[in-house]
């Protein structure tokens, strides 16, 4: 697969951790968070942290859509699932998540509800031409990547003049959350240890890198755009280093092959025609944050679940040993939880960082539980 | 997050379809949020929607930077051994 | 009585009612199809002398959807399946027994093209259906049709497989590329909207293990990586065993439109589901031979060499990725379903 | 891993799909259930040796509703039906494989207590599940639980049994009374509204065979009068062997509530499902001594020669009625439905 | 079963058969129409005919709702049934008779028509009520007999106010087909013997015995109004040779158990409430006889499938080899028919006579078929 | 025609339903049609429905009939074997 398997390249990866060795100081810490539920997939997919000398630590970031989900807003579309006559449709991502009472979509499907797994908002379209009976419901989830195709849809269902269709929106914006992790108490208090950013690739495709600008600017924290792909990861992490050892902090650009400074102003324009923004939005794990979702204008209410079915989020206690809200600003460590590998696992995740593949507890679970136990187990291969 | 890959416009259907083609597969994509692309672009994919097009000659100067490094590493590496 | 109209005939409840119908339905489609000795004698039940030797059975019920897919239908894959669960003990398969649960309103036309990709691969295989069952089941309470089939056969003598015999410094063989049924069956599903030249791998692997095992008495175990995949076949066979496996990425065979369709659905290769792939684990000593082996047989000529069996008495599975890290290979969680993050 | 809730748990589509959740149903639910040394393997097969003697091999897929009766449910049934289309031979049934079809958010405690009903079944038949296979299917593509049982036995030395054996002059014997499973099961369809004391009579035969087989040899055919009920297993049968028989009605033994359901449903209990009853057929010489066998058992006590195999080119079941006339016992004509006229 | 089993002895039937042979006169033929399907039944399935002499013999009636109901009609169903969001209900004996192109209802059923089959109608209610999104339409047929429950029901669904339940009403009258019969060419032409009528049970159950007496008085047929066990035909067939000897004809009543002179008067006054006379009503057979069914009135014509639902009868070509019409108008015989037997079997029927178990070709073929070919397996038996 | 049976009525439940008893089967049926039934009365039941209370007297009567004409053929059976 071209553009793929280059950025792959294990000879290469060892060569810029070679360099990244080379050029870390020994004598300091380097705190980089990856804000990327993509790059955390990565790092454990590809076994980076094994790559890197112990002076430079990965933190992991709230940006997996389905990680910051708070479990008030799952319960809505629980709830919606359950009333006669709707189909809820949306990304598989999101069925396994638990809600209140540890019910998911797939259990109240398994009861009778029509939920639908989509792989594309096209197709919650079809589905809503196809049965004109329900009222079908896109649960919509995602960060600025995944804003413009529902917009897309959004906008043609009113070209279609569908009657059955709405969207119960939870896209929400990367700076705001990056904002957030750097005002919480823990960063103020200095108990959150974070140097830089490597900064998400796809969303940053879409919105381009001019938004991250005040981090260097307010924070004095550089930020350096990466793919996906374990080279670009490496890549940045250098390019971090080398900020961090300049004593300089900009925002820098490892993705040029897709991002630019203003990104896909089509894309841009078509997500503010449809979308405007929430005064504040809750996410798990740092609260409230002012402006940090978008939600449906009124020109397009009609496709508004929340206007349609007349939703207002009940606020629920999250399951309390659950750290997942620490994890996801940055100040613990999915071992940390109590419950990691033995009540919360991926086949009965108490969490939602537990459920996604990109979140924390997921990634350590599936790729890093060897780490702890599996050790020996090394040692034996001939 | 946002799982996305780069694909290459084979065929372009109408002002909003293309077929894309990855890796042996044949896919039909959306293109309506990406303007003025050519059979032959690459694009990153993303819930079948194209999000952006793909800079081939800034994938290149990237991949560039990598083998620089090797030559630089092999460089020094011959000039640690030379001093050993 | 008129014939059955395979043409434009549909499943009627009475094809299940135990009448004259059924009957027809019997004899015109199904006896007419397997034909054979057993089916021709219309008993409940049929007889026959096995080889001397420890007796093998296994089931499987299929129920997969589309009914037809490029390289096999829910037919062959009904007869694929279930020989290769009986061979992969070592065991010679020597009969089919086959119970159909149809849906009122399945075309006929649609069942006897099923029925006859059945028969053609019982043909192929050498295994006859020597005994079977029909229902229908009211629309709306079935899927079309669904097929289980179970299969006998027996051991030659010397061979003693089980999926708890892997020991530590044992090689893990995989007998070729992985991932085709699984990613042909999900390019059908329209809303994904992919389309593929390859096919579903389904195939009996009977002759290939008859080789196998004959080449090499002390193989350990041998199973199919179908459902979970690969990876949750050797986690199986981990556990089983009270073992840990450390595999090679670079060794496991992958094509690259199952790689391409993974990538953009989200989904890894080791988890996908095979129809006729086999691993078997063997002592060290015997690995070059049974590579060897299966290599020589049209079945195996991907045959690679993919691991190695480790102590470890958490039963991890885990492997050295392409790009030279380590990762655990864990038991799938859940559904594999296409994601966006 | 928390365990199974078997008490307000659903069957889910990850039950299916080969990882843990999968093999946590399995462990917990069946291999618990039918605990046996073939289950705990864990392999996709037994393996086993079966005494000498020619093989018997059967299966049915079972697919009632309701689930539950009173007399059985389909976990039970499902073990009966299979040793019985074995023991029908004239086989001993020796080991059962069963293949489960369960339609997503159906209950894991009617799984359970179907499971374990099996379980009783198979140890009290002393006949083993050994093997089986678990799929799950979307809401609305089944009916809660569909199983398939597959059984295997052995034929006793100088046994030869078919369907095509019987022979003008033979008798045809009845182990006892008709249509209680079929009433039974018609009782609990609500738009029916009728109650009775009567239970299916589900129940495995194969100890009343091996009574009968070794106190007569000679017999020609056996078979159980399940769908379709006495009359279409005799039209079987006299198709089969080429011969037409003519009955005694008043030799038949059918329960009161049985004949009141009929009656007033416009049913007629010739045609009413059975699943422990069975038709014999043997030499009139030996047609005493086999009635007596029969009755000497407990699922033989209401017994009864029933009638006469006769040579008749067009194969035509007859029957003497009650009242005193002669009528011809047609195959069913399609489903037996309730009617008004 | 009390009032069932005594009227089945075996032994009293050769009693019977004996008497009728005695004073039958050996001078005349006597024949007699048993109007009912009900005694057609009986008659096969207890061999009655072998008790009779042979210038006793019996000819059968168009007494089988199920068989006098013309293609066309059953196309309506059929029509009703494709439609979306449609559910029709019926009984059984309906669900395998062939409509045009051979079509029958468990074959659209197979197709994905929702159709239900009853025991009785208020489970059509039943129905109505637990699917309020479907439109339940109960296809009734039948004779006087069934007509009360149905009109029941209507009444029922009125009281209950049901917005989507209706009635396909092919209710059909006794007494006008009976003077059908005594009015066709054949019977002007004499090609129709018919001495007498063994009268229906169930029917005149409902309706008394005074609507037949104009049978003795117009045409000087005789009538006994039977019951359906075998020795109350036996005994009627007595009553009617007495009749005929003594050159009488009157009504008379065997089946005194349940039938009176005026009937149910309490279910004779609710269909008078919901029925009215159709002008005409095609029967298969007969054509179009007058004042022979019923239709709602038009107080519950929200209840009236046909006007609901707008039908109209289209008139077909019945299958013309079938003999039905023949059979059901008194003078062929099964056997008559070159189908019988061949083409047409109860698995796969041509006509309705071969489908209701009332049916004469389902009764010759189910009981009655081994007469020509199996008489020579009755003497092998020993 | 018309399917019917007797049934005896065990129990009313209501103005429209009673419990029937017929061979050892228990059936709810619907009476609305038949005015004035008391426990123990055999009515027709048909479609789920009483048609009509049967008359047990007159049933009687009729059997009493068939038997009679057996003792009749009883005494035309022997004067005719007398004569022979
Ligand atoms: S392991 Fe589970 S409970 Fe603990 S933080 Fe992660 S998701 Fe939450
Ligand atoms: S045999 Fe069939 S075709 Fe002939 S008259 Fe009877 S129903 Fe009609
Ligand atoms: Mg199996
Ligand atoms: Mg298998
Ligand atoms: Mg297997
Ligand atoms: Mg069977
Ligand atoms: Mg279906
Ligand atoms: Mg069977
Ligand atoms: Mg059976
Ligand atoms: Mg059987
Ligand atoms: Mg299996
Ligand atoms: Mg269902």
């Amino acid at each position: 697969m071209k553009y793929v398997d280059e950025f792959r390249d294990g000879d290469k990866a060892r060569l810029l951790a070679a360099r990244i060795a080379a050029e870390a100081s020994p004598l300091r810490l380097y705190h980089l968070m990856e804000f990327c539920g993509g790059h955390t997939h990565a790092i454990f997919r590809y076994g980076i942290v094994d790559l890197l000398p112990d002076n430079v630590r990965l933190i992991h970031g709230p940006g997996c859509p389905v990680c910051v989900m708070p479990v008030a807003r799952l319960d809505l579309a629980l709830d919606l699932a359950r009333r006669p006559g709707v189909m809820l449709c949306t990304y598989g991502d999101m069925l396994r998540v638990p809600g209140s009472g540890r019910l998911t979509l797939l259990k109240v499907r398994a009861e009778g509800a029509d939920v639908r797994m989509l792989y594309s908002p096209a197709d919650a379209l079809k589905l809503a031409q196809a049965h004109p009976d329900k009222e079908v419901v896109f649960f919509a989830i995602g960060f600025e990547t995944t804003t413009p195709p529902t917009a897309l849809v959004i906008e043609q269902a009113r070209r279609l003049g569908l009657k059955n269709f709405s969207v119960l929106c939870n896209h929400v914006l990367t700076p705001a959350a990056m904002h957030a992790i750097l005002t919480t108490p823990e960063s103020e208090s200095g108990e959150l240890q974070l140097d830089g950013f490597i900064g998400p690739a796809h969303v940053s495709t879409v919105i381009g890198s001019a938004p991250y600008e005040p981090f260097p600017e307010r924070y004095g924290k550089p930020v350096v755009i990466a793919g996906f792909e374990p080279l670009d990861v490496l890549q940045a992490i250098l390019m971090l280093v080398r900020q961090l050892n300049d004593g300089r902090a900009m925002v820098e650009n490892e993705f040029t092959r897709a991002v630019t400074r203003e990104g896909n102003t089509k894309a841009k324009g078509l997500t503010e025609k449809v979308f405007e923004p929430r005064e504040s939005f809750e996410w798990r794990g740092l609260g409230s944050v002012p402006y940090s979702a978008l939600r449906i204008r009124e020109a397009y209410g009609e496709f508004d679940a929340e206007r349609r079915f007349a939703l207002h989020v009940k606020p629920v206690q999250e399951n309390r040993a659950c750290e997942c809200p620490a994890i996801l600003r940055g100040v613990k460590n999915p071992r940390d939880c109590r419950l990691f590998g033995t009540s919360c696992t991926p086949d009965n995740p108490l969490g939602s960082c537990m459920v996604s593949s990109e979140g924390a507890c997921a990634a350590y679970y599936r790729y890093g539980r060897y780490r702890e136990a599996g050790a020996a187990a090394r040692q034996v291969y001939a | 997050m946002c799982l996305a890959i780069p694909v290459r416009i084979e065929e372009l259907v109408d002002e909003e379809t293309a077929v894309a083609h990855i890796g042996g597969l044949r896919k039909t994509i959306n293109i309506a949020l990406v303007d003025g692309l050519q059979v032959g672009d690459y694009v990153i994919l993303h819930v079948g929607f194209a999000l952006e097009k793909l800079d081939e000659q800034e994938a290149q100067r990237t991949l560039a930077l990598f083998t620089e490094l090797g030559q630089l590493e092999q460089v020094q590496q011959a000039a640690l051994e030379d001093a050993s | 009585m008129n014939r059955l109209d395979l043409r434009n005939g549909k499943v009627e409840m009475v094809h299940g009612s135990g009448g004259r119908a059924m009957g027809q339905l019997i004899r015109e489609l199904f006896a007419a199809a397997f034909r054979n000795e057993w089916l021709d004698q219309g008993n409940d039940q049929a007889q026959f002398s096995l080889p001397p030797g420890r007796v093998v059975m296994a089931t499987d019920s299929h129920v997969i959807a589309p009914l037809f897919f490029p390289g096999g239908d829910i037919g062959s894959l009904s007869v694929h399946g279930t020989i290769n669960d009986v061979a992969m003990a070592g065991a010679r398969p020597c009969y089919l027994a086959a119970g159909f649960i149809l849906e009122e309103g399945f075309p006929l036309a649609d069942l006897q093209r099923i029925v006859e990709s059945m028969a053609a691969a019982s043909r192929a295989a050498g295994v006859p259906i020597v005994t079977g069952d029909t229902k229908v089941v009211e629309r709306g309470k079935g899927d079309g049709v669904f097929i289980t089939t179970t299969g006998v056969g027996v051991m030659p003598p010397g061979v003693e497989l089980s999926g708890d015999r892997a020991r530590p410094g044992d090689r893990i063989l995989l007998s070729g590329n992985i991932g085709d049924h699984g990613v042909t069956i999900l390019s059908l599903r329209e809303s994904l909207g992919f389309e593929t030249e390859i096919g579903s791998d389904s195939q009996a692997l009977h002759t290939l293990v008859a080789a196998m095992v004959e080449a090499v008495p002390e193989i350990r175990c041998l199973r199919d990586p179908t459902r979970g995949g690969l990876a949750n076949t050797l986690n199986e066979l981990a556990q089983q065993s009270g073992v840990g496996m450390q595999l090679l990425e670079r060794e496991i065979p992958v094509r690259e439109p199952v790689r391409a369709a993974c990538e953009f659905l989200g989904l890894d290769p080791l988890y996908v589901a095979n129809e006729g792939k086999l691993i078997a684990i063997c002592p060290v000593e015997q690995a070059e031979r049974l590579l060897a082996t299966m290599r020589a047989h049209p079945q195996g000529r991907d045959a690679a060499i993919i691991g190695t069996v480790v102590e470890d008495v958490q039963c991890f599975v885990q492997m050295e990725t392409l790009f030279g890290g380590n990762r655990m290979v864990d038991w799938l969680n859940g559904e594999q379903l296409p994601r966006i993050c």
